[in-house]
């Protein structure tokens, strides 16, 4: 079967359980049993190839240009992982198919369960580091999910938070180190890696790629320091435990350091980090898991410590000591997981894991018994049982490794550390099944053994147990494989035999010792506990807790604080990061003498700069009176209005000046509804600092634009072609209106859409307000100051009547001139404009807008339309968009004038213009309605000749 | 010769409206009550920049093109300038920057002082 | 250049100076106020002599296309001065 | 003549006022115009890009006038992806927006939809400066009318401040336009391009100083701290579908500045070099870091995810910043990866807001349609976060591996990994408060059940999502794609020689100068 | 000439900035269009500054850079529109919250 | 026929107006202009009479033009008057004082023109309207005899007017 395939069945199984939950609880088991099984087939179905040494390889391209491919190979070593984790895998299955209650969803336990095999197999299968990388973080996501499975718990919560915090920060920092080797070694390939020993342990990056990795490692297999998160993650159901916690995920940290042992072992570097993180670690594990109360916790404990074993053997970097290391892996495998199972079971039955509350359950839970106390003995090195002859071989090496200190202290601590080992054993035995006998009632629940769809499971295990325990030979040959495959080319297999009598050698001795040591500890429990409990030890989950709270009020210290919704400062920020960048740029560049001579300036220039600084400093220190500020931004607007006539800019100074108008009035709106007076807030401190950026801010601008004023354009600029093909191609004499609409057609077009849309924005949010909350207030708004009587004077509406049909002819005539004189479709769409507004402001709102025939809608898109309509028109001369044609025609008694589809163009600017403006300031006087207000009948409010019978004939 | 004389009453023209527009300034900021500021610049200014106006018509004579549209300008200036000069009274009046006025003979009341009822109580405005 | 032509000119450069001049004064006026019928009297001042300025320049250049802006101006330009009286009589300025 | 690289612009350009003009009052027709218009945009899109995919540059130049006298639009492999990227994006927030009744709170989203649309085209297409800048303010301010869609004082006083900001920025702009001018005399890119070899080394302020003002311009749009300011409230008080369309916004400057410093500044350049090099790599890795750190503070889901997108900007910057092929390469697979993880986040917010009211990520009851919605948010947030399998971890090991020739190569990998680390946490406390922790909280009575959201919002996710793993499953194709991009981007002679050498109305190539 | 408009931007971009600065929407609305009277002449002026010299096609050789003229008339309209919305987004926000801050309050909860 | 001609031509003065304004913005006379200019002159108070609903009756427009001469001549002399007052008189001299007149104009077009030219003929502005329309408030620059005012007015302007409006 292919690889591919066999890395695939778990996944593809993921999908079944989750979806058919309603299908119940057997089927759910029943597919996943199923998958789990076909990928075993399939990885048996290589056996014969591997075990004859032969290793098989398959690969698929997938991100070639960074190396990352889908390549996975077979080898003695991932035989084996793979083995482990598919056969414990099956009984796993069985196993939490009984143990899961019936109110657990099963479906999403499975499909939990199956991404992570999948992910495991991926991990010991890949030939890719990247590939490898990407299935080992997908580990720790599911069993993200499998931790936090009990959602109900917080300890799940926590947990499953915890898991993934440590071992993602593993993952990222292996990432680091993975992308460094192979940034050494020139490819991502395991297999290429592997063959560059020498290139690697010579690179410099070779230490950090080491560190990096083994965090990677120690994370993930719960080594000192990082050993905290594993006994948390014993929240997870049991099946969880015993399947990641105990044979598979926690191993993968052991299989990487086992992949990698050919390219990275053998340095001092790796021999010192290694061989002390797993000797501490052992150790520790141990001494601690005596003292849980917790079956599940001293399990896990006992986990970390042989993990501590395993490490420990590989950092020696001897083929003796990886041989012992594969064995132990085996071995470890097989007992533990069936210690986890029985813990299970016994939770599962007395509703209890608490050591203290058992006891005596042999009597109760006979079968249980036999499989949990010949697990447990194999655990503290008992002969004719798989665990002692792995743990002699690990004495054995430890006798002659020298790391530190005194030559005697690594086997006196290795001693030490399986006489712990042993002891909490044999406490495990003894306070769990043996004492004496006690009533059912005494326990929460009324114990009693399961059904074999439960003790099967382990009990197949334990099984093994004794089989390889008293027949090594049967496993030899494959264990020997496993290291020579772990050895790569760096090291022979040792020749030596793994059998249960050496004779007498240290190791036995030292056997012998950690046994004996650990009755007698057992022994004196009572009071060494004590001391335990009087011992002051830190506690990870509080550390944790108190690492992430801290590390969230710091985040919060560093963004609320910065990210306060204080816009004032958002700005002056922007502004100062702007003037600095600005003058980096300048400060690095060359600048030479002036090219262009400087115009001497008459009184009108010199007068109007007068004004407009005044004007300007006005704005600055009397902008607190805000309808002072906004006079005085008409005289700004006037005085640039002049200058671009000055400047030879007539079409400039028209718009300026109308524009400027049409602002006022808009501002003016508003201002009806603002307070009138802006308040003394800011501090004087703030008040000079802003003053002061202000400054330096204009002075850069004022100086940048200087700069360029007196000089010339590195090439002639590119408007000599539209002054020469203005007439000849765009049939205008106005060469700014013909650049507008014909040259740049397109930027106009922009332009109107922006306005349309502006209008269209403004009118959406008057809906939305007048449909909202604010309605009440508005129509309800008490002015803020006292108002003066005649909204709508005589003299006004008198003077409108008679000059609104002048600014329409007026705009209609500058609309027309447009393309060869001042003017254009945007002056005359605001002046038109204006002179509505006039109307508006004449007679009212309601009283002119009831007469209005369009509707200001229909006039901006058809404006937007018909300029684009023109520009399109272009295409049925097969021209592209908004390409001009233009022609001179005569018609008596006119004389001759020129058609263009320019001018079509304009129209749409004008409409739209036109449209826009009109929509957005109606918008605002809508607010202004008020409720008690009526629609004024009368276009003025006082008209003698209304009641005044001899002027009634001529009224309407 | 005829542009000679163009130029010269150009000249004249000129001078006229700067007097004109100048008094209107210095009216502007001479008096001290704000309705007497008022007269100066609302009508002398505005005959003085009709003056201006006269003398860019002439000038365009003189030089050739001779346009008239300028007094389009002039009749804007003129009809526009009253509504202003109302405009502004009413609000030194509404403000109380200027004596109030005497009542009217027939009617109760100035239009400008005929506040609606609902402002009546709102404190005198802050001129 | 005939002494007329000078003439003209120096009235040309003496108008400038007169209208620029008025100006200013009329910014002096709207700074010291004291009333905002002052102030908003001193704008209209100041649209109107920006009138006489752009003609003087029309003049000054020889060109006749500075019309339309003075034009302009002179139509629109009481717009906004009816609008910030409005504002003070009414507050609405439109209603 | 082939008209069809300017009808992603003129066909909303079209549609809008069309909408507005017609079905001003009915939805049901504005839906079935705007969906039917995106669903064309997506197919003409696909076509060009495709076209452009052998390396042909199709030119367009407007009102027939030749460049750099008129404006000309120009399709490239990297426009042309941008583009299609825009449209796919937009048809799924579309189908949210109408799913979900987004629409309907308002008046004239489908037509500022449709402006907003057209303005993204524009600026992507467009070969000229100034009608870039007609283009982002066309996109701002139907942005802006997105932004306050449905009103609400939270989201207007947001709103007040994004379009000040935003303001300002455009004033900047035209600012590094005038400067561009000034210096220059000229608009078009390609002719900025060639104007700029000719300035000599006695006089180089002028440019400079333009060059890093355009640059500033464009990094405020892709939010390089510190100009990122404007973003975290304005993406968060958004509309979600408003907010998930703006995921582009965002990458509109990264291409900017990715067009206009491969084209007209070049690293290789000598009187623009070192402007940037100096702090914008530095700014990006505080980008990115600033805002993991942001998701780990983040009290509410939408804050959270708004800081998330200025972390996946920093890593676009991080990656442009290096402006070699190999990292621009990079930087446009994150692009099109963290539009879509953004855009998925977004909405899967609102989502939460929908079934429990609120975003504060605190104990609730659970949520209706949990199940799905938290899958969902897994799978986002791992896409978000870099986590594998998902594209986010593709181009993150892309980023890294192009780092290895950065100066900083080190300080790029302690912060992509740290930060990845603190966003993971940042993430898995988020998810687990609201989807986890909801489960051992009982709702409270008077809470009447709210219904569970329509089935198309669920597709419209369910797209996003799909983009996402296709982005992964074809990463190989898609790298490869961005890597012929890059590698045309560094080489941009075609581009200059189309853009320049095509005669127009009344000039023969090259005429003026 | 060329001291009088670059010392003129600069002014107008001091007030522009300090206002911008300020504290309510109306003052900062006022400095935004103090900046866009800055850099409108900003950008005139890098057509660089001819007197008399119209870009109206007459008999005569030289005429000032049209096309600044043009980009400053695009400017000044969009600009215009940009200014309607922000003012009318502005007084949506104060009559909803009746607080024409512009920064957010502290009391408000924020990020 | 007269309805007709109320629907095509609301304001046959505003026409003419139009016209001649039309024509003047051409700044040239052509035959073609004027007559686009009339077109114009229809077209435009057409689109416009929505907003001038209650059409003015008549006037006589040859003794509107002699009352434009006269105010006109009136301007130009009052304004060296009023240019004098201001360069030599001092603040404290002025007697400037409040004229109240009252109406009998009833149309609101002659009451405007009559304040318009109040206004424009220096030496008096127009301040406001009483609020019935039967008064005009007058604002005068200097003078001891505020009768004398209100009466020069209402003999040499509002007289004409009235019968200008009869
Ligand atoms: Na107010
Ligand atoms: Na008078």
């Amino acid at each position: 079967m292919s690889l591919f395939l066999i890395v695939a069945l778990p996944f593809l199984g993921a999908l079944l359980p989750g979806i058919m939950n309603s299908a119940g609880r057997q089927a759910c088991a029943g597919v996943t049993f199923t998958f789990t099984l076909a990928a075993f087939v399939g990885l048996l179905s290589h056996a014969p190839t591997v075990l004859s040494g032969g290793v098989v390889q398959t690969g698929a391209e997938w991100l070639p240009a960074l190396g990352l491919n889908f390549n996975l190979f077979l080898d003695p070593l991932g035989f084996f992982f793979a083995g482990l984790i598919l056969g414990i895998g099956m009984l796993i299955i069985i196993y939490a198919r009984y143990y899961l209650s019936r109110d657990d969803n099963m479906g999403e336990f499975f499909t939990y369960l199956l991404l992570f095999q999948g992910a495991m197999v991926g991990i010991v299968l890949s030939d890719n580091i990247l590939l490898l990388l990407i299935f080992w973080e997908l580990t720790s996501l599911s069993s993200f999910l499998l931790i936090g499975y009990w959602k109900h718990l917080p300890a799940g919560r926590q947990g499953a938070r915890m898991a993934l915090a440590v071992t993602g920060m593993g993952g990222l920092a292996l990432i680091g180190g993975m992308l460094i080797l192979g940034n050494i070694a020139g490819s991502y390939d395991l297999s290429v890696i592997l063959q560059n020993r020498e290139l690697i342990q010579d690179s410099p990056l070779y230490t950090t790629a080491l560190i990096l990795i083994l965090l990677g490692c120690f994370t993930k297999s719960a080594q000192f320091p990082f050993h905290f998160w594993l006994p948390h993650a014993m929240a997870a159901p049991t099946p969880v435990s015993a399947y990641l916690h105990s044979a598979t995920m926690v191993k993968a940290g052991i299989f990487l350091m086992a992949r990698m042992w050919p390219v990275l072992s053998g340095t001092p570097e790796w021999f010192y980090i290694v061989t002390t993180a797993g000797l501490i670690t052992m150790v520790l594990g141990a001494v601690i898991a005596l003292f849980k109360h917790d079956l599940k916790a001293l399990l896990a404990f006992s986990t970390v410590s042989h993990l501590g074993l395993i490490t420990m053997l590989l950092g020696t970097g001897t083929a003796f000591g990886a041989m012992a290391a594969t064995f132990h892996i085996m071995n470890h495998a097989t007992f533990k997981c069936a210690l986890f199972m029985s813990a299970g079971i016994i939770d599962h039955e007395t509703k209890t894991r608490d050591i203290p509350s058992l006891g005596g359950l042999r009597f109760l839970m006979p079968i249980t018994f036999v499989i949990a106390t010949i697990a447990a003995l194999s655990m503290a090195g008992i002969p004719f049982l798989n665990g002692f002859l792995s743990k002699e071989m690990m004495l054995e090496e430890m006798e002659h490794t020298y790391l530190f200190g005194p030559t005697w202290l690594v086997p006196a601590l290795a001693t030490f550390g399986s006489l712990f080992s042993a002891a909490y054993c044999f406490r495990f035995i003894s306070h769990t099944f043996l004492g004496p006998r006690r009533e059912p009632e005494s326990y929460p629940a009324k114990p009693h053994d399961p059904g074999f769809g439960m003790w099967g499971p382990p009990g197949f295990l334990v099984v093994l147990v004794v089989v390889i325990g008293s027949a090594p030979f049967l496993v030899e040959p494959f264990v020997k494989l496993v290291t020579g495959a772990v050895l790569g080319n760096a090291a022979e297999v040792p020749d030596k035999y793994i059998k249960i009598w050496h004779g007498l050698v240290p190791a036995l001795y030292m056997s012998i010792a950690a046994v004996v040591g650990g009755l007698i500890v057992l022994a004196l429990f009572k009071p060494l506990l004590r001391a335990w409990e009087a011992t002051p030890r830190p506690e990870a989950k509080v550390i944790f807790e108190a690492i992430i709270a801290g590390a969230v009020s710091l985040a919060r210290g560093l963004t609320h604080p910065l990210h306060n919704g204080a816009f004032s400062r958002y700005a002056a920020i922007m502004i100062v990061t702007v003037i600095a960048a600005g003058y980096h740029a300048w400060s690095t560049g060359a600048v030479s003498a002036a090219t262009r001579a400087v115009q001497e300036a008459g009184p009108v220039p010199i007068g109007g700069w007068l004004m407009l600084v005044a004007a300007t400093l006005g704005m600055v220190f009397l902008h607190r009176n805000r309808l002072l500020s906004l006079i005085l931004i008409g005289i700004v607007g006037l005085m640039v209005s002049v200058a671009f006539v000055f400047l030879s800019a007539p079409d400039l100074a028209m718009t300026q000046i109308t524009v400027e108008v049409v602002t006022i009035i808009l501002l003016l709106l508003a201002l009806n509804f603002l307070p009138n007076r802006t308040p003394v807030e800011s501090s004087p401190v703030r008040r000079t600092r802003d003053g002061v950026i202000a400054v330096v801010g204009g002075v850069a601008i004022g100086l940048l634009s200087l700069h360029y004023l007196l000089r010339d354009t590195v090439a002639p600029s590119i408007s000599e072609f539209h002054l020469a093909n203005s007439y000849k191609g765009g049939g205008g004499t106005n060469v700014v209106n013909v650049i507008l609409v014909d040259f740049r057609g397109f930027d106009t077009y922009g332009e109107i859409i922006v306005l349309g849309i502006a209008a269209l924005l403004i009118y959406a949010l008057t809906e939305t307000l007048l449909n909202g909350p604010v309605r009440a207030r508005l129509l309800n708004r008490t002015p803020d100051q006292p108002r003066a009587g005649d909204m709508h004077p005589m003299m006004m509406v008198v003077l409108t009547r008679v000059i609104l049909p002048v600014v329409i002819m007026v705009g209609f005539y500058i609309f027309l001139r447009g393309h060869n004189e001042p003017g254009g479709g945007f002056i005359a769409g605001l002046v038109v404009s204006i002179g509505v507004v006039m109307q508006y402001m004449a007679s009212g709102f309601n009283w002119t807008s009831d007469r209005l025939r369009y509707p200001y809608h229909g006039v901006i898109g058809a404006g937007v339309l018909i300029a684009g309509l023109t520009g399109i028109g272009s295409w049925f001369v097969a021209k592209p968009f908004l390409t001009s044609d233009f022609t001179y025609v005569r018609i008596p008694p006119f004389q001759e004038f020129e058609l263009a589809t320019a001018a079509l163009f304009d129209l749409g600017v004008f409409l739209a213009v036109v449209g826009a403006v009109m929509l957005s300031l109606e918008s605002f006087s809508r607010l202004a309605r008020r409720a008690h207000v009526k629609d004024s009948e009368h276009p003025m409010d006082i008209d003698p000749s209304r009641d005044d019978p001899a002027m009634m004939k001529g009224g309407a | 010769m005829m542009t000679v004389i163009g130029m010269y009453v150009t000249a004249v023209a000129l001078i006229v409206g700067a007097i004109f527009v100048s008094v209107g300034a210095i009216g502007l900021i001479k008096f001290n009550d704000s309705l007497t500021r008022m007269h100066a610049p609302t009508k002398v200014g505005t005959v003085g920049v009709g003056a201006l106006l006269l003398a860019s018509i002439i000038h365009s004579w003189t030089t050739g093109e001779g346009s008239i549209h300028q007094t389009l300008i002039m009749a804007f200036l003129f009809v526009t300038a009253p509504i202003s000069a109302n405009f502004i009274a009413k609000v030194n009046i509404h403000q109380r920057s200027c004596e109030t006025p005497p009542a009217p003979p027939q009617d109760e009341t100035w239009a400008t002082l005929d506040a609606p009822e609902e402002d009546r109580e709102l404190t005198e405005p802050a001129s | 250049m005939s002494n007329a032509e000078s003439l003209m000119n120096i009235a040309l450069i003496v108008a400038f100076v007169v209208v620029v001049v008025a100006q200013i004064m009329c910014m002096i006026r709207l700074w010291i106020g004291p009333s905002t019928g002052d102030r908003i009297l001193a704008l209209d001042t100041m649209v109107i002599n920006a009138i006489g300025l752009i003609v003087l320049l029309g003049i000054a250049q020889g060109f006749t296309i500075y019309f339309e802006a003075s034009m302009i101006i002179a139509m629109l330009g009481f717009v906004s001065t009816v609008a910030y009286a409005r504002f003070v009589l009414r507050g609405d300025i439109i209603e | 003549m082939s008209h069809w690289i300017i009808l992603p612009v003129i066909m909303p350009a079209i549609l809008a006022p069309f909408i507005v003009l017609a079905a001003r009052y009915h939805i049901g027709i504005q839906r079935v115009l705007s969906v039917a218009g995106v669903l064309a945009l997506v197919v003409l899109n696909l076509a060009l890009a495709w076209q452009a995919s052998d390396g042909s540059i199709a030119l367009y130049q407007l009102g027939d006038w030749a460049a750099p006298f008129g404006i000309v639009v120009v399709g490239d492999r990297l426009s042309t992806m941008m583009i299609l990227l825009t449209a796919v994006l937009a048809l799924f927030v579309l189908l949210y927006a109408i799913g979900s009744g987004w629409d309907e709170r308002g008046r004239h989203f489908h037509a500022l939809y449709q402006f907003q649309l057209m303005g993204i085209m524009g600026a992507f297409l467009t070969g000229d400066l100034f009608n870039l800048f007609v283009f982002f303010e066309v996109l701002l301010i139907a942005s802006y009318g997105l932004m306050i869609h449905a009103g609400g004082n939270a989201r207007l006083r947001a709103g007040v401040q994004y379009v000040m900001f935003n303001l300002l920025g455009s004033t900047l702009f035209l600012f590094a336009l005038g400067a561009i001018y000034a210096e220059t005399g000229t608009l078009n890119m390609a002719d900025l391009a060639e104007r700029v070899q000719l300035i000599g080394p006695e006089e180089t302020v002028g440019i400079r100083v333009a060059a890093v003002l355009l640059l500033l311009v464009f990094a405020i749009k892709a939010a390089v701290v510190p100009l990122h300011f404007w973003l975290p409230s304005s993406y968060a008080e958004a509309p979600a579908p408003v907010a998930a369309l703006f995921a582009i916004m965002t990458k509109v400057g990264a291409y900017a500045i990715i067009r206009v410093y491969t084209l007209v500044f070049p690293p290789d350049v000598d009187v623009t070099a070192g402007l940037h090099g100096l702090w914008l790599l530095p700014a990006a890795l505080i980008s990115l870091g600033l805002g993991m750190v942001g998701v780990l503070a983040a009290k509410k889901l939408d804050r959270l995810v708004a800081f998330a997108v200025i972390g996946s900007m920093g890593m676009v910057m991080i990656a442009i910043a290096m402006f070699t092929p190999v990292s621009i390469a990079a930087a446009l697979y994150y692009i099109l990866h963290s539009t879509f993880a953004a855009a998925a986040l977004f909405l899967i917010t609102d989502l939460v807001r929908s079934s429990r009211g609120h975003l504060e990520l605190q104990d609730a009851p659970p949520i209706a349609g949990a199940a799905l919605v938290a899958g969902l948010f897994f799978v986002a947030a791992i896409a978000m976060t870099g986590l594998p399998p998902l594209s986010g971890f593709v181009g993150k090991l892309l980023i890294l591996h192009a780092a290895f020739e950065s100066p900083l190569v080190v300080w790029a990998f302690a912060v992509i990994l740290s930060a990845s680390l603190i966003s993971v946490v940042g993430f898995a406390r988020a998810g687990s408060t609201i989807f986890w922790k909801a489960q051992s909280i009982a709702p409270a009575e008077d809470s009447e059940p709210v219904p569970a959201p329509s089935v198309l919002s669920f597709v419209a996710v369910g797209g996003l999502v799909a983009m996402l793993i296709a982005l992964t499953v074809f990463a190989g194709q898609v790298h490869e794609y961005t890597q012929e991009m890059a590698a045309e981007l560094f080489a941009p002679e075609p581009y200059i020689s189309t853009v320049l050498d095509t005669p127009g109305k009344l000039s023969e190539p090259k005429e003026g100068y | 000439m060329e001291y009088l408009v670059a010392s003129a931007i600069g002014i107008l971009t001091v007030g522009g900035i300090y206002l911008v600065l300020r504290l309510r929407t109306f003052p900062v609305i006022l400095g935004i269009s103090l900046l866009t009277y800055a850099v409108n002449v900003f950008l005139f002026a890098s057509g660089r500054l001819t007197i008399g010299a119209p870009p109206i096609l007459r008999d005569v050789e030289t005429y000032t850079d049209p096309l600044p003229q043009a980009l400053v008339l695009t400017a000044i309209v969009i600009s215009f529109g940009m200014t309607a919305v922000v003012v009318m987004v502005g007084l949506g926000a104060y009559l909803g919250s009746n607080d024409d801050h512009v920064d957010d309050q502290v009391e408000e909860d924020v990020t | 026929m007269r309805k007709a001609f109320r629907w095509l031509l609301p304001h046959p003065f505003l026409t003419l107006l139009l016209a001649v304004v039309w024509v003047i913005l051409q700044n040239e006379v052509t035959a073609g202009m004027t007559v686009f200019g009339v077109i114009l002159g229809i077209i435009i108070p057409w689109m416009t009479s929505i907003w001038w609903p209650d059409t003015p009756r008549g006037f006589l427009l040859g003794r509107m033009l002699e009352y434009c001469l006269i105010v006109l001549w009136d301007i130009l002399v009052a304004n060296v008057q009023v240019a004098w007052i201001v360069l030599t008189r001092s603040n404290a001299s002025l007697r400037s004082c409040w004229v109240v007149v009252p109406l009998d104009l009833r149309q609101p077009e002659a009451i405007t023109i009559l304040a318009g030219t109040i206004t424009l003929t220096p030496g008096t502005v127009t301040a406001d309207l009483s609020n019935e329309g039967h008064s005009l408030l007058v604002h005068a620059l200097d003078t001891d005899d505020p009768d004398a005012v209100r009466d020069q007015i209402k003999s040499r302007y509002e007289a004409r007017l009235k019968e200008i409006f009869a």
